[in-house]
């Protein structure tokens, strides 16, 4: 894969601040990490389940075990028992949904076992020892930003705003949403229509595809998922439209490039990093060790770590594209 | 903890299927024990120290129970003739009206009570359709899946309701442990049991079969047909009612997604188990045999780290492997 | 104790009753007597209540009665042994006696009385060696009846109708139900007795009626009194004569087909005979004797053991096979085993030689429609539009379409069973002359009916079934109609 | 660009259905031309200047052109007596086949050729599986989509695989048009013209309605039943396979997700379009009309800014008062 994790530029990764690593990739005592996530039907999760694959891999220290991702949350319920019972020394927790899978993470944290919960939140702050993931909410407000300032600079009024969703039934849909609605408020704009699809080439090709009908004219589209997007630009480019911009998310290697090649109608995408994972498994080994983090003051890793969304352009394309996962 | 009753809940579903002699000295049944203990030898030679735990025993039980009490509904229905596929959209239904605000507000026992209502109405709704609409089971049920899943996501907001903590009992079924054992799996249990004996010891159960292996014959002895066969689909209602109370449980939550190609899973496991698609025959302990054998070959995968892709391969070879082993096995008459 | 009076019952394109009398006393033995499709058993569903009348009345003790359904009829005290075995095979032999009256208590089946109820009443039918617990799927055809009979003997009931229950028995077992047929009358329960074995009617009966076309023909006759030859013509309806065209004009030639030893156990054995071109051959026997199964065998369309040879050479199983090499087979049932119900006339009329009328596949469609027109047109199927789904014929047009599908394409042989059932006697007749053209032709036949003097009257050679062995073998103009039935029935070889 | 050319689309996939003025004269066909005439008065009056455009229809076909090309085969399927519930997991997997890097080396006419050939193939397995194995079509094609799915989930290591700039080619297919019309509607339009020949003009498919009409008789009329119920999932392979490579052209990829749960759609589909699932009776053309119903409905529900889930919930009742309305029209015989 192109991303590896250690050269992580800006993400949550310790290696961008000035600070040595102070040691804390020195070999340390025995850790059996348990992983558990959905299953890696589309790109950004399966770069998450190579991303903690590869970063484990790189400790002598640690022993990773992973087991059989799943959509069903009762499966992944007894995937989290049987880690539980196999009683590894820290758990990393992608869950389906945080809200259904809140009581397994507190079973184990209870059991003394610190869960590392990576991106979808559980509600219960008792579930989890550190929070890694994206800023959904701010995804949305950098969607909007650009997309808000853009349409500023052309001076247009009342323009038409699309919006695709991903899976609609997930809080951080629900929350990117919001904060693009927001954003584009202080704008004086609003959002004309939106429909959900699948986080699926397939959903999000079909959903395009009358969207645009729906729209003879459309000023901007913001597409929640760059995996679907695939779907969405094939759509775009079948039914020969151009006059609009459109912004990304997630960040994958295919939409940056994209972005690159200048041509394309995709302008910008805002980032929602899967290299989120290898931190995590970087903070459940030091969680699990005792370690602190050690550019930072403080003795213990923190409670929450929230990532940037940053927004990726044309201009700063070249920066990023190392980082992008593949579709 | 747990650990002093190891095998208690082995016992426990296995009670009936025990008293059933009869039903075990069928050669399916035989095939279904086999494939089940090279499960067990799999599970025991991969993963020596996880496999044969209380604890792994339980962790299987509790993810069966949900489909589980699904599947005995659906054996009664495929044994009467008929198929649903609404099961798993109609359980999410369910628990997503009894976990709304206004539920809850009632306190778990009538939220409970309103996801046993739920599934039980839905399903009588398809077996009105079915039974007196004429309409062929299979689109009666389809166009149940596709309403029902959509009433969920209207009634929730497509939000996850999380399960209010003064109404945490419901959430206790899952966390309280009598003798070690989740108190779910005991309702998973009961369900069995009772599917069992109002299969096999019931006017309404041998009806079934009489309805669903030549209802001309159960006509002409008197049986109302078109009656039975929509109680049929309300009792798969009414099982997934308590398997939204089940889900509910598991996971604190009431969802539309829940549930998402249960009715794929609960066929698969009663045609595994011995029953005829085409009705009139089959047995309740063979879909719980059938369904074990699909929960233990998630938890093999699980305890091996296995993923997904190899597990459906697997699964999809499991099932024709076995189908045609009780091919063989069973000289059936020609579909 | 039952009157019933003028019944009329209509189905889609059949009047399968057309205004039938009947009349039964307390404790007797009332016989039912008719031809194939002449209403027997539509009658007795209709008082059963599984079939309601379009008119009539039915007095039952004096009370006007309407069985709007079996459960009506069965609280009536009507209990009913159908013709058709209508068990559930995955149940058992005791849960199928006591289907839809099980002893239980809130629902819960008491087993144990089930099962010691239906053990004795078992055991009074004379066969306590089928166990109660037995699923009624593993259980001979014969057994099978048996358990149809304990069901109706299980129900406390005043009438019971009995339809051919002796169809599936053995002698022996004849007459252990007559044995039970007579306690029962004892105790003043009525009998209703369908069978087509006039010996059995003299032996049990005490008043006879027939049946014929779906009229009562005649009431009341004294079962042991009443004339072999009186109670045939009226089944037959002598009246109207059998008009077969003269069996002149055709030669025998080569034999196109010839069976050795045929045998599949349990339904006939050993069977020897051969067909030669031009020649009609003609199977008589009870029903139930194998004579289906013997055409079936010879086309490939049931395994046995033995040797069945066209032109000479073997046939081996599988019907695509002796399809292609000149045989053709209008089966018994119309519906189940020969029509396609939702097809039009055409389509059912070419099905059997579709390569015939297609080159690599495609279906010359104008050939196809004038074929069958043509066809249509000589068989005088009515109406005479080949277009027509054939659902909408009447069944003896819907017969004329199978047979006019076996007269393209060249064939050698045609197996033909019961060519001419439900098929009015004016169609008869012009079903004869076409199979008599078609022997003319040079076409072998080979030929199942129930009806005797269409045997005789059409074949050339008759072989005589009894039980799935042949008894008698023989040219047909040496035989008559009463030699034959005394063959059949009483087993007396000639 | 296309505004000259409005109707031709239309014009196009309806030949086939106007040259069988008998097909239309059925009450069931009038039934479905009055839903999709209400539907399209409905677009009309909710969306005046987006509904009735040349390019709005050319999307809606364009749409239906993938579950189109499938419907197709499942119509035959399910006239013949069967069912394949695979369809949508055998055409992701063809699409996952056509898309790897080594196959993509070939060219663009080998990844077509390639996809064909897978989903004639897994259709060939299940229709042996089931005319051979003597396995019930559900579950033999149940596995089938478990095991497809799994498959492709492996040979794509999960991932969507780009088709490559120099088979652009098959992309082309969905953007280049030719009056107006890209040209995988006239690919779409093509198999619906070629099904509707082979079943309507051909021995094949003559044959399809006696062996689901009534199989005995088939057998006895001298037609090879097995054989041909096998062909008949190898067609609907076929069609899974053309139907795999107009999903390539339309996303620019191969992925194992795509045409999930696609087979209840095709079989909704059929069904409304008038064809028994108990075989032997069906046209071609109530099926894709009955897929142009489904999605028109899709369609309207985007253009007015409607929600997922209020159009599974329209969509659950539309299926069921189609069905009771057509009951209505055509005395059936019992199921
Ligand atoms: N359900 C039905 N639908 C249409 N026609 C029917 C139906 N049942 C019976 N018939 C027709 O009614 C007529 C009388 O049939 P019935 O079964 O009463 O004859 P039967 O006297 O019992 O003959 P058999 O001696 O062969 O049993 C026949 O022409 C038959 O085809
Ligand atoms: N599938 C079967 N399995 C076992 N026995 C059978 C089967 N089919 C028929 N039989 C038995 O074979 C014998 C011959 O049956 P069949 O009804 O074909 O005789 P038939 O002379 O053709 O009479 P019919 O006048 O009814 O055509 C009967 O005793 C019947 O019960
Ligand atoms: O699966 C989701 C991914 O597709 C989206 O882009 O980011 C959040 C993830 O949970
Ligand atoms: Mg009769
Ligand atoms: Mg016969």
């Amino acid at each position: 894969t192109s991303n590896e994790p250690a050269a992580a530029p800006s993400s949550a990764a310790p290696a961008a601040s000035t600070a040595p690593a102070g040691g804390n990739d020195q070999p340390g005592d025995k850790v059996v990490i348990g992983f558990s996530a959905p299953a890696a039907d589309h790109g950004w999760i399966a770069a998450i389940a190579k991303n903690a694959e590869t970063t484990a891999k790189q400790y002598t220290d640690v022993e990773f075990r992973p087991v059989e991702p799943t959509n069903d949350i009762n499966q992944q319920i007894s995937a989290v028992e049987s880690l539980i019972s196999a009683k590894v020394n820290a758990l990393v927790i992608l869950p389906n949904d945080g809200q259904q899978l809140n009581q397994i993470a507190l079973q184990a944290t209870e059991a003394g076992i610190p869960v590392i919960n990576l991106d979808r939140v559980f509600p219960d702050k008792l579930a989890y020892r550190t929070w890694i993931g994206g800023d959904n909410y701010g995804m949305g407000v950098a969607a909007g930003h650009y997309i808000g300032e853009a349409l500023k600079a052309k001076n247009v009024s009342n323009p038409v705003i699309v919006e695709i969703q991903g899976i609609a039934t997930l809080p951080l849909t629900q929350d990117r949403s919001k904060g693009f609605a927001d954003a584009l408020k202080t704008f004086g704009f609003s959002v004309t229509a939106k429909q959900d699809a699948q986080f699926t080439v397939e959903t999000g090709n079909e959903v395009a595809t009358s969207l645009l009908q729906a729209h003879a004219k459309i000023d901007a589209l913001w597409n929640h998922d760059d995996d679907q997007g695939v779907g969405v630009l094939a759509a775009i480019k079948e039914a020969n439209r151009s006059e609009f911009i459109m912004v990304g998310g997630a960040g994958s290697a295919n939409a940056m490039r994209e972005i690159q090649s200048g041509t394309s109608v995709l302008q910008a995408t805002v980032t929602y990093s899967p290299t989120m994972a290898s931190s995590a498994i970087k903070l459940a080994r030091l969680i699990a060790q005792g370690k602190g983090m050690s550019d930072l003051v403080e003795n213990q890793v923190p409670q929450s770590i929230t990532l940037a969304s940053e927004t990726i352009t044309k201009d700063n394309v070249a920066q990023y594209l190392e980082l992008g996962f593949e579709s | 903890m747990g650990e002093p009753t190891t095998d208690r809940p082995a016992a426990r579903t296995a009670a009936p299927a025990l008293s059933s002699l009869r039903g075990f000295g069928e050669m399916r049944h035989l095939g279904l024990l086999g494939a089940l203990a090279i499960l067990v030898v799999v599970g025991l030679v991969t993963r020596p120290a996880n496999f044969a735990t209380a604890s792994n025993l339980v962790s299987i039980l509790s993810l069966a129970a949900t489909i589980g009490v699904i599947t005995v509904g659906a054996t009664f229905v495929i044994i009467g003739g008929g198929i649903d596929l609404s099961v798993g959209a109609v359980m999410a239904l369910a628990s997503v009206w009894a976990t709304t605000v206004a539920t809850q507000s009632f306190g778990p026992v009538v939220m409970a009570i309103c996801a046993i209502l739920v599934g039980t109405g839905a399903g009588l709704v398809s077996g009105l359709l079915i039974a007196y609409g004429r309409m062929v089971p299979f689109i009666a049920t389809l166009a149940m899946l596709v309403a029902a899943r959509g009433l969920a996501q209207r009634m929730s907001d497509r939000k996850t309701q999380l399960i209010q903590p003064e109404n945490s009992f419901i959430v206790e079924l899952s966390t309280t442990r009598v003798l070690g054992i989740p108190m779910l799996v005991y309702i998973f249990a009961l369900v069995v049991v009772l599917g069992w004996i109002l299969l096999n010891r019931t006017t309404f159960g041998r009806r079934t079969y009489a309805v669903g292996g030549n209802p001309e014959a159960a006509r002409l002895a008197g049986i109302d047909v078109r009656r039975h066969t929509m109680l049929l689909y309300a009792l798969s209602g009414l099982c997934c009612g308590i398997a939204a109370v089940l889900i509910m449980a598991r996971t604190t939550t009431g969802s539309s997604t829940h549930g998402d190609l249960y009715e794929l899973d609960a066929i698969a496991a009663v045609i595994i188990g011995g029953t005829l698609l085409t009705g009139g025959r089959g047995t309740i302990v063979g879909s719980i045999l059938g369904l074990l054998i699909f929960t233990l070959i998630t938890n093999l995968f699980i305890l091996n780290g296995l993923n997904t892709s190899d597990q459906l391969i697997a699964k999809g070879l499991i099932i024709v492997v076995a189908v045609l082993l009780q091919r063989r096995n069973l000289k059936e008459r020609a579909p | 104790m039952l009157v019933m009076k003028g019944i009329v019952k209509q189905f889609p394109g059949v009047r399968a009753l057309d205004g039938v009398d009947l009349d039964v006393r307390a404790g007797e033995v009332h016989c039912l007597l008719g031809q194939n499709g002449a209403g027997k058993s539509t009658l007795i569903k209709v008082l059963a209540g599984a079939h309601q009348p379009d008119e009539g009345t039915i007095v039952f003790n004096g009370k006007e009665v309407r069985p709007g359904s079996p459960i009506d009829a069965i609280r009536l005290g009507f209990a009913t042994i159908y013709q058709e075995l209508d068990l559930v095979d995955g149940l058992s032999v005791a849960e199928n006696i006591y289907l839809g009256h099980e002893h239980s208590t809130f629902g819960f089946v008491n087993r144990a009385a089930v099962r010691a109820a239906a053990s004795e009443v078992l055991t009074r039918l004379g066969h306590p060696e089928i166990r109660p617990s037995v699923e009624v799927g593993r259980l001979s055809p014969a057994a099978k009846q048996v358990v149809s009979m304990a069901r109706a003997l299980s129900h406390d009931a005043r009438l019971i109708i009995m339809d051919e229950p002796s169809a599936a028995l053995a002698h022996d077992e004849v007459a252990n139900l007559f044995r039970i047929i007579r306690e029962l009358t004892a105790e003043g329960v009525a009998v209703v007795y369908i069978s087509h074995r006039l010996e059995e009617i003299r032996e049990i009966g005490d008043r006879v009626t027939v049946l014929k076309d779906g009229r009562t023909v005649a009431v009341g006759l004294p079962a042991r009194e009443t004339p072999t030859g009186q109670i045939v013509s009226l089944m037959t309806g002598r009246n109207v004569e059998y008009v077969f065209p003269p069996k002149t004009g055709r030669s025998a030639g080569e034999e196109v087909l010839k069976v050795e030893n045929l045998t599949a156990p349990g339904v006939f054995a050993d069977v020897s005979f051969s067909v030669r071109a031009g020649e009609i051959v003609g199977l008589a026997g009870l029903v139930g004797s194998g004579r289906s199964e013997i055409l079936e065998a010879v086309y490939g369309a049931r395994s046995a053991s033995g040797r069945v040879l066209l032109d000479g050479t073997p046939v081996r199983r599988g019907v695509v096979g002796t399809v292609r090499r000149g045989m053709g087979l209008a089966p018994e049932e119309r519906k189940a085993q020969a029509l396609l119900l939702d097809q039009s006339v055409t389509a059912n009329i070419t099905l059997g030689t579709l390569p015939e009328f297609a080159k690599f596949g495609w279906l010359d469609r104008k050939r196809e429609r004038s074929e069958a027109k043509r066809l249509a047109e000589m068989l005088d199927i009515r109406p005479p539009d080949p277009e027509r789904p054939i659902r909408t014929l009447s069944g003896g047009n819907q017969q004329k379409a199978v047979l006019a599908r076996w007269l393209l394409g060249g064939r050698k042989l045609l197996l033909l069973d019961e060519p001419t059932r439900g098929v009015d006697v004016g169609a008869r007749a012009e079903l004869y002359a076409v199979i008599h053209d078609l022997a003319k032709q040079g076409i072998g036949v080979l030929l199942v009916s129930s009806e005797v003097p269409e045997v005789l009257g059409l074949a050339d050679r008759v072989l005589v079934l009894r039980e799935g062995t042949v008894i008698h073998q023989g040219e047909a103009a040496e035989l008559d109609e009463h030699r034959v039935l005394d063959m059949i029935m009483n087993g007396r070889a000639a």
